[in-house]
């Protein structure tokens, strides 16, 4: 079980890794849309701090729905797909390790850039340490609820606006805890561990959710 | 060609059913309606303690909104009900239930605003009631997006049962997370249901408005799934001898 | 060690395909499935391989429903549908070592060799399967037959895009695991060339 | 107390949900009515297609 699942991600990076461009791409998306956002609402200094979670957790969510839409289309077109639908290791294995790779891919990345937000909304340390962490737990879920669109809309014209639109309603909650502990933590009030608690929660919620339902909508969409 | 298994001839069978019910509904459920705005408007005082005459607005906004969630809850027992037993039908109602249920989440969505502007003043102010109405909304539109993307029916039907399932699961805490964004002070989930309160007059005239558009509902999606069942059996047999197809 | 349909029918959208059709496999057996086009033949297949739910019917392996068995009847069975199942951007060697761990079989890097060499591709292993001919990516597909030890092999048109010599050969692999008593399960509009006449041919009549 | 309801000035935003709602109650039959002639109509040209194949 464990070695199909180190098996699957090593061959997603090495597949990912050999197309630089791609990988680059989400990171730069990111850092463009957080970099749009001051140009447009005004380069005020409160204003800034105010939106900033709220904007890197759009820009997060935003950039990892981007690279969804080749998350399992490129197995589906040559037909790994249909292999890995017959291997006797279980589907959700195969979906988890997928999964990781995506989000090695994508959410971590993010993470790691995130301090960027920190300097161009005058965020002090602390909140970067906070929007960091609150990434870090968020990211994987993006990536566990964006693997069922990903799924549910394998080759269907117009993938990547049907992705949006079905995942948008469930990365509210994601949103709102996420955005909330790095709020939270500027206020100085003292329940940023509850946020983060429930971030996790709802991560422990995807991990459970996500692979099942992917792994049902892929023996759909492969029939 | 004929499809004698039991599950695959219920579309056959439930086709005059529906074609024979849904005009009595739709009649009941207009009945029903006046009954109701007679007895919401003649019988209640125009002005409430901290209400004007606006308050009627209550009838159509509260029925619609429990309509748009009543009737996301019967998509999902039916899409549940067509991944466990496999039947086409289950799938029909499922597919049926959705246009009707956006319709009213959105119909509730704007009587909210029409409510809203004259007592708070503003259109729109992100309440959590609302704000959850909306993400209904995008929900059923998700919902409706899938099925029409995918052109073979019985990949569309289990994919949809899928998205179906899984909002399901997210319904709940997108709920919460909206109703409760900070969880220290999360009294808002606790709001003590203002039904019990008001005027009795008022409540009897809203269960029986509500009463009438779930009659509206059944009758409109008898006529939405017969729609459904011509178009997708429109190979077989039973529907090329229907008298209306000749 | 026999697979059998009881009562198996399949509806494709709102045509149906086929109705009511009975057959059963023993080991040592290979069935061809003939028909013309669109007459249901590879969603017969998939249905066998469990890539598509049964819409009615039972498929039994060893007298037990498939859709029970579902992980353990995978462990028996290897697949080779239209799509070769191999990744363009990976080598060869690294396709195959992938499949055989993905169906849970360690195997040496000297065996893949073997096999790619057994299918021609001696000198190609360690390239990108994208700069090969479409015919040198069906025998990279093909490749994997060599190495897996699963009993029942479901084939859909192998023939195809081959050339005369991959042909033989490929006749050649499927006879000895017929005659390993292997059960292949195939399509194909050219002759199967089995010449230890157990064949058992089922028309898909539409 | 069976008086005339009286709408004070706020016609507009009741006069609105309602009419809203009549229009969406009306509208939703009327277009499955029309869907199905088209449902129908479709199925009239299969029921031509098979009687001239078989005749």
């Amino acid at each position: 079980m464990f070695k199909t699942y180190i098996l699957i991600l090593q061959r997603d990076l090495t597949l990912a890794l050999r197309h630089k461009t791609e990988v680059l791409t989400t990171i730069f998306f990111f850092i463009i849309v957080i970099s749009l956002f001051p140009l447009g609402v005004g380069i005020d200094k409160e204003l800034l701090q105010k939106i900033a979670p709220g904007v890197a957790w759009i820009a997060a969510l935003l950039a990892s729905m981007l690279a969804l839409e080749r998350l399992f289309s490129s197995d589906y077109e040559d037909g790994t797909l249909e292999q890995m639908l017959l291997s006797p290791q279980p589907l959700f294995v195969i979906v988890l390790a997928k999964v990781s790779a995506h989000w090695l891919l994508t959410g971590l990345p993010l993470v790691l850039i995130s301090p960027l937000v920190g300097l161009q909304y005058h965020l002090d340390f602390d909140r970067v340490i906070m929007m960091m962490l609150a990434l870090l737990i968020g990211t994987p879920i993006l990536s566990l609820l964006g693997a069922i669109g990903a799924a549910l809309t394998l080759g269907l014209r117009g993938g990547g606006v049907l992705i949006s639109l079905l995942l948008l309603p469930l990365y509210i909650p994601v949103l709102i805890y996420g955005a909330g502990v790095v709020v939270d933590s500027a206020l100085f009030n003292n329940n940023t561990e509850t946020y983060l608690s429930l971030l996790m929660g709802f991560l422990i919620l995807s991990l459970v959710l996500s692979p099942w339902a992917t792994a049902a909508a892929l023996r759909i969409a492969s029939e | 060609m004929r499809i004698n298994w039991f599950k695959y001839a219920a579309p056959a069978n439930f086709y005059p059913i529906a074609g024979a019910l849904a005009p009595w509904f739709i009649a009941l459920a207009g009945v029903l309606a006046i009954i109701g705005l007679y007895w919401g408007f003649f019988q209640t005082p125009d002005i409430l303690t901290d209400q004007k005459q606006y308050y009627r607005i209550i009838f159509v906004h509260v029925a619609s909104a429990w309509m748009g969630m009543w009737l996301y809850a019967m998509l999902v027992l039916w899409a549940l009900i067509g991944i466990i037993f496999n039947t086409r039908l289950s799938y029909m109602f499922a597919a049926a239930i959705a246009p009707t249920g956006a319709m009213f989440t959105f119909l509730s969505l704007w009587t909210g605003a029409f409510w809203g502007e004259p007592s708070w003043g503003t259109w729109w102010d992100w309440d959590p009631r609302m704000t959850s109405m909306l993400i209904l909304l995008f929900l059923y539109i998700g919902y409706m997006a899938l099925q029409s993307a995918i052109d073979d029916p019985r990949r569309s039907d289990k994919a949809s049962s899928v998205l179906a399932m899984v909002g399901l699961v997210m319904v709940p805490v997108i709920y919460w997370s909206v109703n409760c964004p900070n969880p220290a002070e999360c009294a808002a989930l606790h709001q003590s249901s203002s039904m019990e309160q008001i005027d009795p007059n008022i409540r009897n005239a809203m269960f029986i408005m509500v009463a009438s558009f779930w009659i509206y509902s059944f009758g409109v999606i008898m006529l939405r799934i017969r729609n459904i069942i011509l178009e997708r059996e429109k190979q077989t047999r039973w529907v090329q001898e229907l008298k209306e197809c000749q | 060690m026999t697979l059998q349909a009881h009562q198996l029918s399949c509806i494709q959208g709102d045509r149906i395909l086929f109705e009511e059709l009975d057959f059963s496999v023993k080991a040592g057996e290979l069935l061809l499935i003939e028909g013309q086009n669109g007459c249901g033949k590879t969603t017969l297949l998939k249905t066998l391989a469990t890539i598509r739910q049964i819409d009615a019917g039972k498929i039994l392996w060893n007298n037990q429903s498939i859709t029970k068995l579902s992980d353990d009847y995978r462990d028996q069975l290897t697949w080779l549908g239209h799509l070769n199942g191999i990744k363009l951007d990976l080598t060869a060697a690294e396709n195959l070592k992938i499949s055989c761990t993905l169906n849970g079989l360690s195997v040496s890097d000297l065996a893949v060799m073997e096999a790619l060499e057994e299918m021609g591709l001696y000198g190609y292993e360690d390239l990108p399967v994208r700069v090969l001919s479409q015919g040198q990516k069906r025998r990279t597909a093909l490749a994997y037959l060599l190495l897996s030890q699963t009993l029942i092999w479901i084939l859909d048109e192998p023939f195809v895009a081959l050339d005369v010599k991959a042909v033989k050969l490929l006749q050649k692999v499927i006879t000895k695991h017929v005659e390993q008593g292997g059960i292949v399960i195939l399509t194909t509009h050219q002759e199967v060339g089995l010449d230890t006449g157990r064949i058992q041919r089922l028309r898909l009549t539409r | 107390m069976g008086s005339l309801p009286s709408m004070g000035d706020y016609g507009f935003y009741i006069g609105a949900s309602y009419g809203l709602a009549l229009l969406f109650m009306l509208l939703e039959p009327w277009l499955l009515g029309r869907k199905k002639r088209s449902v129908i109509k479709n199925v009239q040209r299969f029921v031509r297609i098979n009687k001239n194949r078989h005749d």
